[in-house]
């Protein structure tokens, strides 16, 4: 039972440093590229607890004020169901009692709590901001599944542990036995992220029309803290999924890292995209990029 | 000179094609003409026609009316007698028949001034 | 007097449950000429007969809001009749004679509605009958190769004699549930019903199609793979019945965002969720079939305690589409709970039982080795969040948008009893997937003569491809919450309430009651922008369907044509006729 | 001493009646008395089951056959005569416990109804070809006159057109009488089934044309029916019940016994007849589809069961048949419920057009009701007699692996549908409809719900009939046993 | 609460803005020397674009000034900024805005006066339509000069902004909360009846202070 608080308390400190890290490197990382010196590493930090410090908090009803606090139920229980480590006792969660398809569904949570506590606002553009999101959901959450599948079918388990178990060796890892999929699944996993080029849902500044347009003060805390640790357990995930998990920290931080650096890497050098040619964009290179995958793997006579 | 005509086969013949010709004129009456009364005198001719040619071609020359009386004691010689019994019993349902028809006419033209089977549209939709 | 007689429709209601527990042994029933009807109750309508005998009583509750109608309960005690008729049927004539009396009394039923109009009642009718004609056609070829009506496998068919009679079992049955492209009746059907029925017909009926379905797999010796081969690892003629299932769900989802009447919304979901029942049973493996089982199960108790929510919005605001509904968590407390439970359950997401069920299909799938469903799948799932959103949105969120709305009460007692029953089971389920598992699903699939699923605890769900236990998610999740709401709470600083709903971040504005701040309605509409579902929300079935009855008609009236008024041609056609045949038989006899 | 019941109390007893009713003067009495005459016939019948069931009962009259004409009493004519009584019964009842017009009360009516049920009667069960003609001319006679007994133009106007076409097609079948006679001699029918083959091949052709066309008028075969919809629109409703309850079904049974009498081999007729069959009854189902006027939708959709009987019965087949004569009995009683249903609307809206009976529901929802039954009755749908015996007809065709009837019987079925759901759909619309005749007592619905009674009892219990049924299926079929049960030879 | 009869007009007014500044505000524990780091290290800056001053916002953002360095970043809406920027000259029209956006930030909050017409009218003193002094309306925590003031001087305005949040200073917001009535006088003056509705800060005089 204490093994089970601390490793929970672990992991969900873990994930929420991590989380404030990658985004702050991200900013850095953002500023450099745009020749600028950027803020510090830890300016996320700052803005979340400046918010969660706020003395103001506007609430506009109770599902107004119980949506966030669902939304970061469901990323904390994301967290816990996500195995950090392979071959350890530590930092395992609850994922012995949860597969990935449980935790792709995990994912959603949050958007939808999210979108009951916009909807509770009574802010037009806030509810068009939550249309925006759960359509690129609708886009990217077909190629995304569809990579994970093949990775599943692969490995004829949802198991997380099992996957990650299995790859074994630096050879043996599903970027290099099953790419297609890691290509399939990856740009999906960068809209997931809401990262660029797919955050026109988000759309921080610019577009006034998002989720967050009713939220201030605590609350909005709440929201970047479970955004951030929301990111770390997919990064994590698709870690354990695709570069065989990690038996240390360090090297599932080295990993997520390397993750990341892709992930951000891709996000900085497109503009943004339309949510409409978003989804178009999801339904037409990376599915047709999955069907081939499937035909591949699955449909001709060596598979 | 005439004899041949007695003979059963063109005294039928003879029979037969009047008889169909009062057929077909009375059902060019029946097809042609539009006032109620002729078409029903059609009906009639065309039934008369039909009665013609059972009792014609039911009896050959030289029979006699199947009736015991004046010494006439056996069947021989005689028409066979069901036809006949058949076209009085016809000729009376025809009667009737073309009776109720006659005054429905009469009164369907009392009520309604009409007189044409084409006229009739009471019933159109 | 009014009582008595409501007391006894509800008692009438119970009569599945009575039959459930109750019965015992067959009953045959002699017809004619050697038909005989056999009843019995076997573990696979019984589950059926169990969906039913649960929602019978909840539907029949809210009937009794309002004046006494006898029609309707009569009605409806017959159509639970008819449907106890079908489940317990072990010959297709009596298997028949159940799913008529259940269409025809379910057509007069959605005839008490005031909304009912032609075309949504002609369609009904007619897409039944032909289902219903359909299924007569199919026993009556089944008869004529067995000899036999009892429902039972066969065997030593050739392959034009199983396709001919899975081309007319099947027709009749996606008929039924609403398949694509013949969901033209669903729709309009289940918006028009009186508001309680449509949960009747959604939850309910549709089951029973589902049912049928089942059945037409223990035709064949074994089940779909018998037919026409393999595909991959399942049945290829299943595959073909899975995409019908899937193409169905996406179009349905797809048109059930774009509605903006919340009945037509459910209407387009319940064909959507049907669509995945019929998926799973086209995979036809023993995990797709509890799959669908589940499904089903799920599907009743969301469809139920929605179209009861949803009446009971309509019923105290008068209002059905989203445009003049809003705001009415506050007003409408539970009925808010009971639609959100609901659609979190439709959505299928963790940690409610529509998860399991999905999850028991999703992994069926992957076991057939059948990739392009999961992500089509996948796809018309996702996609229903939209469509959730818009439901629980549209009435219970942003802002009152018509005077009933603003001052609208929560439902009646008879509404909201159903809704927290039905809550309470889709929360239990959800905690213990594996409980429905084994009590109420293996024994289903030990009778078909698959092997059961099996669970290691009534909290888990375990499969080939691994499971989860619905008793650590829920009090995680549950723990959780309740955590962060505390935390939240020892954080300083101030929480104020908004001090008007106009209160709002609008650019510097100030919106004010005229202004539309209300996106129910237009909710989804930039969906038309992504090609497919700009190409899928622009083309309906309903013209097909409508030139269809145009060409009839017009056949119609070419015919009527002959039935002229004039007797002189009707004696000349006849002679016309007379004459011609004679020619043709001296020409050719002669 | 003991009366001495025979066959021919059953025309004897109508035709005593209807010649002596001028000698009562108290028309009150008139129904109960048409009722008791046909309740007490249908008694008769009833008492007669076991003896037909052993043998067919022949009664001679003067001479015996062949050259004498006799009555043939088999299972099927017993239970066409039962059938028609029990119409005529029902009928009866209607008029006397509704507020009938006086027309329909009076004695006219009373006589006509009498000898419209004994010339049926008399045509389902002689055993002579010309006395056929002579109930059949009977029966022309009463019926014309019952359509014109409203006197009105309508009723005139209809009744005028029966005449002709009527007469036109009694000539026809005159016609091949007298043919008929003139090729063998004979009149029995017997004889004349036993001597047809005889006859050279082109005249049984014409023979067989002429008493098909002229039967097939009678009997409302398309395309020779065109005459229907016009006659039971202008007749009343009451007349028109019989008629299609009736009359189409004893001149239905007229076609199908010669046929099956004089052809050695029913499979001759057999394309002919099931293909007549199946256009009238998707010809007729498809004008149905577009009518107005409740009167003529019931007319077409006679039409459209006569063609399924038609086409169930051409197939000759045990089963089939005696599925059809199960459906002659269902469409007997259902089209006496609805065209006495039909009598009661019309009575209370003065119309009985589609836009006039919007909200019918509400205004009489017992009609209403009863309309539902008899339109699902019509339809075959469970659990009324209707579903019983279409199902008898499609298993017959199942078990002759014949499907394309099948499938015909079926896609009419959908068309009737159509229609008929669309009236009662018109029925229960929301908004009650504008009332201008009379409402009718509850005991109007007496008769009606003794109907709907039955259809629901033979739907649910057709073994009840199911022996009657084989038994007249074998004896219509059964060309050898009445051969040899009249002429004591097999043929 | 504004004491008529200490000083007079203007000067008074001014001098009691002047001393609300600079006092801290209450007790000042290590927990709240903490939160105000935070809080000066991350400004989310709603800039209002009134006037021709918006101009200069942008480059503050871009390369070659990067304001983000400091932590300071543009917030889309007024419920998650923590600074108002009203750049130029405030139209009654747009005071009205303004003044909206304000009352719906979440406290602690701050508004910046950029350039010289809405600290004290500017060029466009005698217009019919422009408010002369923003501090009559709205308190503002930080006056920036110039006009239009260069974005250097932006960044010190903001650092100067950051050092005074850092020290714990009372906000303009406390001002405007004890002198609501004052302010909605001077703001009455000149929008009329078509003042920005009431709820947005009637709260203040229900006494549900912080």
């Amino acid at each position: 039972m204490i093994h089970h608080l601390l490793d929970a308390l672990a992991m969900l400190g873990m994930s929420y440093v991590i989380g404030f890290l990658f985004y702050g490197f991200y900013r850095q990382f953002n500023a450099r590229v745009q020749r600028r010196w950027g803020p510090s590493i830890w300016q996320n930090f700052f803005d979340n607890m400046k918010f969660l410090f706020k003395s103001e908090t506007v609430s506009h009803g109770a599902m107004f004020f119980f949506g966030p606090m669902i939304i970061m139920a469901g990323a904390i229980t994301t967290v816990l169901f996500v195995p950090f480590l392979k071959d350890s006792i530590w930092l395992q969660g609850f994922s012995q009692s949860g597969n990935l398809i449980l935790i792709i569904y995990l994912l959603v949570v949050g958007p939808l709590g999210n979108a009951l506590a916009v909807g509770s606002s009574g802010n037009p553009y806030g509810v068009m901001g939550v249309t925006r999101g759960l359509t690129r959901l609708m886009g990217l959450e077909v190629p995304f599944f569809l990579g994970l599948a093949l990775v599943m079918l692969q490995h004829q388990s949802a198991s997380v542990h099992v996957i990650m178990a299995a790859q074994d060796g630096i050879a043996n890892w599903n970027l290099f036995t099953n790419p297609i999929a890691f290509i399939v699944m990856l740009l999906p996993f960068i809209a997931s992220q809401n990262a660029s080029p797919f955050d026109v849902v988000g759309a921080p500044v610019e577009v006034y029309a998002g989720p967050r347009v009713e939220f201030g003060g605590r609350l909005l805390g709440i929201l970047m803290t479970q955004n951030m640790m929301m990111t770390v357990a997919k990064l994590v995930l698709i870690v354990d999924l695709f570069l065989g998990g990690a038996t240390t920290v360090p090297i599932l931080l080295v990993k997520a890292f390397a993750l990341f650096l892709l992930t951000a890497m891709i996000s900085l050098a497109f503009p943004r995209l339309k949510t409409e040619q978003t989804v178009d964009f999801f339904w037409k290179i990376p599915l047709a990029l999955g069907v081939i995958g499937v035909i591949a793997t699955v449909w001709l006579p060596w598979s | 000179m005439l004899e041949f005509l007695d003979s059963p086969r063109v005294f039928h013949g003879i029979y037969l094609l009047g008889s169909l010709m009062l057929f077909f004129i009375g059902l060019y009456g029946l097809l042609a003409k539009r006032h109620l009364l002729k078409i029903f005198v059609s009906i009639e001719i065309m039934e008369l026609a039909v009665y013609l040619i059972l009792i014609a071609l039911a009896t050959s020359p030289g029979e006699t009316a199947p009736i015991l009386s004046d010494g006439l004691l056996t069947f021989t010689g005689m028409a066979d007698p069901i036809p006949q019994a058949l076209t009085l019993t016809a000729i009376v349902i025809g009667v009737a028949v073309t009776a109720l028809g006659t005054s429905m006419a009469i009164q369907y033209h009392r009520l309604t001034g009409k007189v044409g089977v084409g006229e009739m549209t009471e019933l159109k939709d | 007097m009014n009582l008595i007689v409501k007391l006894l429709f509800l008692a009438l209601s119970l009569t599945p449950a009575m039959t459930l527990l109750t019965w015992d042994g067959g009953v045959a029933w002699p017809l004619f000429g050697g038909i005989t009807l056999l009843f019995d109750l076997n573990p696979v309508p019984g589950f059926f007969l169990l969906l039913l005998a649960l929602g019978a009583p909840l539907v029949a509750l809210p009937m009794l809001r309002g004046p006494r109608d006898e029609p309707a309960y009569a009605l409806y005690a017959l159509l639970l009749l008819g449907m106890q008729l079908l489940l317990l049927a072990g010959d297709f004539i009596g298997f028949f004679v159940g799913w008529e009396i259940m269409t025809w009394s379910s057509y007069l039923l959605l005839l008490r509605s005031p909304r009912t109009n032609l075309e949504g009642a002609q369609s009904y009718i007619l897409f039944n009958l032909a289902s219903a004609f359909l299924l007569l056609a199919g026993m009556l070829v089944f008869y004529s190769f067995t000899g036999d009506f009892r429902i039972h496998a066969v065997t030593g068919l050739n392959t034009l004699q199983q396709l001919s009679l899975l081309t007319l079992f099947g027709l009749a049955f996606l008929i039924k549930v609403g398949a694509l492209p013949l969901h033209l009746w669903v729709p309009r059907s289940y918006d028009q019903a009186p508001d309680v029925f449509s949960a009747f017909l959604s939850a309910l009926m549709s089951k029973m199609g589902i049912y049928a379905l089942i059945l037409l797999l223990t035709l064949f010796p074994e089940g779909l793979a018998g037919l026409f081969g393999q595909f991959l690892k399942g049945p290829a003629a299943g595959y073909v019945l899975a995409w019908i299932g899937v193409i169905t769900s996406i179009v349905a989802t797809f048109k059930a965002i774009s509605q903006e009447d919340m009945k037509r919304l459910l209407a387009y979901s319940s064909i959507a969720q049907v669509g995945y029942i019929v998926t799973a049973i086209g995979v036809g493996s023993s995990l797709a079939i509890g799959g669908a089982l589940f499904h089903s199960l799920v599907h009743t108790l969301v469809k139920l305690l929605l179209f009861i929510a949803i009446a009971g919005i309509v019923l105290q605001t008068g209002h059905r589409r989203f445009i003049d509904l809003g705001q009415l968590i506050g007003r409408m407390p539970i009925s808010f709970f009971g639609v959100l439970i609901g659609i979190i359950g439709l959505a299928g997401m963790p940690p409610l039982p529509g998860f399991a069920s999905k999850y028991l299909i999703y992994v069926s799938l992957l076991e057939a080795h059948w990739l392009l469903l999961l992500a089509a799948m996948i796809l018309s799932s996702t996609a229903a969040f939209v469509y959730c959103y818009k439901l629980i949105y549209g009435p219970f969120l942003g802002h009152a948008n018509s005077p009933e709305a603003r001052v609208a009460t929560e439902a009646p007692w008879q509404y909201l009893v159903p809704q927290i029953v039905l809550m309470g089971l889709l929360v239990a389920l959800g905690i213990f997937p594996g409980w429905a598992i084994e009590i109420l699903i293996d024994p289903v699939l030990t009778a078909l003569g698959m092997t059961p699923i099996g669970a290691p605890a009534w909290g888990q769900l375990a499969t080939a491809y691994g499971g989860y236990d619905g008793v650590v998610l829920m009090s995680v999740f549950a723990t959780v919450f309740v955590l962060v709401t505390a935390i939240f709470f020892l954080l300083r600083g101030r929480m104020r309430q908004a001090g008007s709903p106009y209160d709002l971040s609008y650019a510097g504005e100030v919106p004010t009651a005229e202004t539309p701040l209300h996106y129910g309605a237009g909710l989804g509409r930039e969906l038309r922008r992504i090609p497919l579902v700009g190409w899928i929300l622009s083309h309906s079935t309903q013209g097909f369907y409508a030139g269809l009855v145009r060409q009839t008609q017009a056949a119609a009236g070419l015919l009527s044509g002959l039935y002229s008024g004039n007797p002189q041609t009707w004696i000349l056609l006849a002679v016309l006729i007379l004459a011609a045949t004679l020619t043709v038989q001296t020409l050719t006899g002669a | 001493m003991t009366l001495h019941f025979t066959p021919v109390w059953f025309i004897a007893v109508p035709l005593l009646l209807a010649f002596l009713s001028p000698l009562w003067v108290r028309l009150r009495l008139l129904m109960p008395i048409l009722l008791g005459a046909h309740v007490a016939l249908f008694a008769l019948a009833l008492s007669w089951i076991p003896t037909v069931r052993v043998a067919p009962l022949l009664e001679t009259i003067v001479i015996a056959p062949p050259l004498g004409i006799h009555l043939h009493l088999d299972a099927v004519s017993l239970l066409l005569v039962a059938l028609f009584n029990v119409a005529g019964a029902v009928v009866s009842a209607f008029l006397w416990l509704s507020h009938a017009e006086p027309h329909l009360r009076g004695r006219p009516a009373f006589i006509l109804i009498l000898l419209l049920i004994a010339g049926s009667s008399g045509m389902v069960l002689t055993g002579d070809i010309f006395n056929l003609y002579v109930f059949l001319e009977i029966v022309g006679v009463s019926a014309y006159a019952l359509t014109a007994l409203r006197r009105d133009k309508q009723a005139l106007e209809a009744g005028l057109k029966y005449l002709i076409v009527g007469s036109v097609a009694a000539i026809f079948i005159l016609f091949a009488i007298v043919l008929l006679y003139l090729q063998t001699g004979q009149l029995n029918l017997a004889a004349l089934a036993r001597d047809f083959g005889h006859i050279p091949a082109p005249m049984q052709a014409l023979i067989g044309l002429l008493m098909l066309i002229g039967l097939a008028i009678k009997a409302e075969l398309f395309p020779f029916n065109f005459w229907v919809p016009d006659i039971y629109r202008g007749a009343d409703p009451e007349i028109t019940a019989l008629f299609s309850g009736v009359l189409v079904k004893a001149f239905l049974f007229v076609l199908f016994h010669l046929v099956f009498l004089l052809l050695a081999d029913p499979a001759v007729a057999r394309t002919w007849l099931m293909a007549l069959g199946a256009t009238t009854m998707l010809v007729a189902e498809a004008v149905a589809l577009r009518q107005q006027d409740l009167r003529r939708m019931l007319a077409y959709s006679s039409l459209g069961q006569v063609g399924l009987i038609t086409l169930a019965l051409g197939f000759a087949s045990e089963a089939t048949t005696a599925g059809a004569l199960f459906h002659m009995v269902n469409h007997t009683l259902i089209k006496l419920l609805l065209f006495l249903l039909t009598a009661l609307m019309l009575r209370r809206f003065l119309s009985v057009r589609l836009a006039d009976l919007q909200g019918l529901g509400r205004a009489m929802p017992l009609a209403a009701g009863l309309f539902v039954l008899g339109a699902l009755a019509v339809l075959g749908l469970p659990p009324l007699s209707g579903f019983a015996s279409k199902l008898w007809i499609l298993k017959g065709f199942a078990e002759a692996q014949v499907f394309w009837p099948i499938a015909l019987i079926l896609l009419a079925a959908l068309l009737e549908a159509g229609y008929y759901f669309r009236w009662i759909k018109v029925f229960y619309a929301p908004e009650p409809p504008v009332t201008a005749g009379q409402a009718e007592g509850d005991w109007a619905y007496t008769p009606l719900l003794l109907i709907a009674g039955l259809l629901l009892l033979l739907g649910v219990a057709p073994f009840l009939l199911e022996d009657w049924f084989v038994q007249a299926a074998k004896a219509l079929l059964g060309r050898g046993a009445f051969l040899e049960s009249v002429l004591g030879v097999q043929p | 609460m504004y004491h008529k009869n200490e000083c007079e007009g203007f000067q008074c007014e001014q001098r009691m803005l002047e001393d609300s500044l600079g006092q801290p505000n209450g007790e000042f524990g290590i927990l709240d020397r903490l939160v105000a780091w935070f809080r000066q290290r991350s400004l989310f800056v709603l800039a209002y674009g009134t006037g021709c001053g918006a101009i200069e916002m942008r480059p503050l953002m871009t390369s070659r000034f990067d304001a983000e360095r400091f932590g300071i970043i543009g917030a889309p809406t007024p419920r998650q900024a923590d600074v108002l920027v009203v750049s130029g000259y405030l139209a009654i029209k747009t005071l009205k805005r303004v003044i909206r956006s304000y009352e719906q930030m979440q406290e602690p909050k701050y508004v910046i006066a950029l350039g010289s017409c809405a600290i004290n009218g500017g060029m466009y003193w005698d217009s019919y339509n422009t408010i002369k002094q923003l501090d009559q309306y709205l308190p503002v925590d930080m006056y920036i000069n110039g006009c239009m003031p260069r974005p250097e001087a932006l960044i010190e305005g903001f650092v100067a902004l950051q050092k005074r949040i850092k020290r714990g200073d009372k906000g303009g917001y406390a001002r405007y909360r004890e002198n609501i009535d004052w302010y909605k006088a001077n703001q009455r003056k000149v929008l009329g009846d078509n003042m920005p509705p009431d709820y947005t800060y009637d709260w203040y005089h229900t006494g549900d202070l912080a």
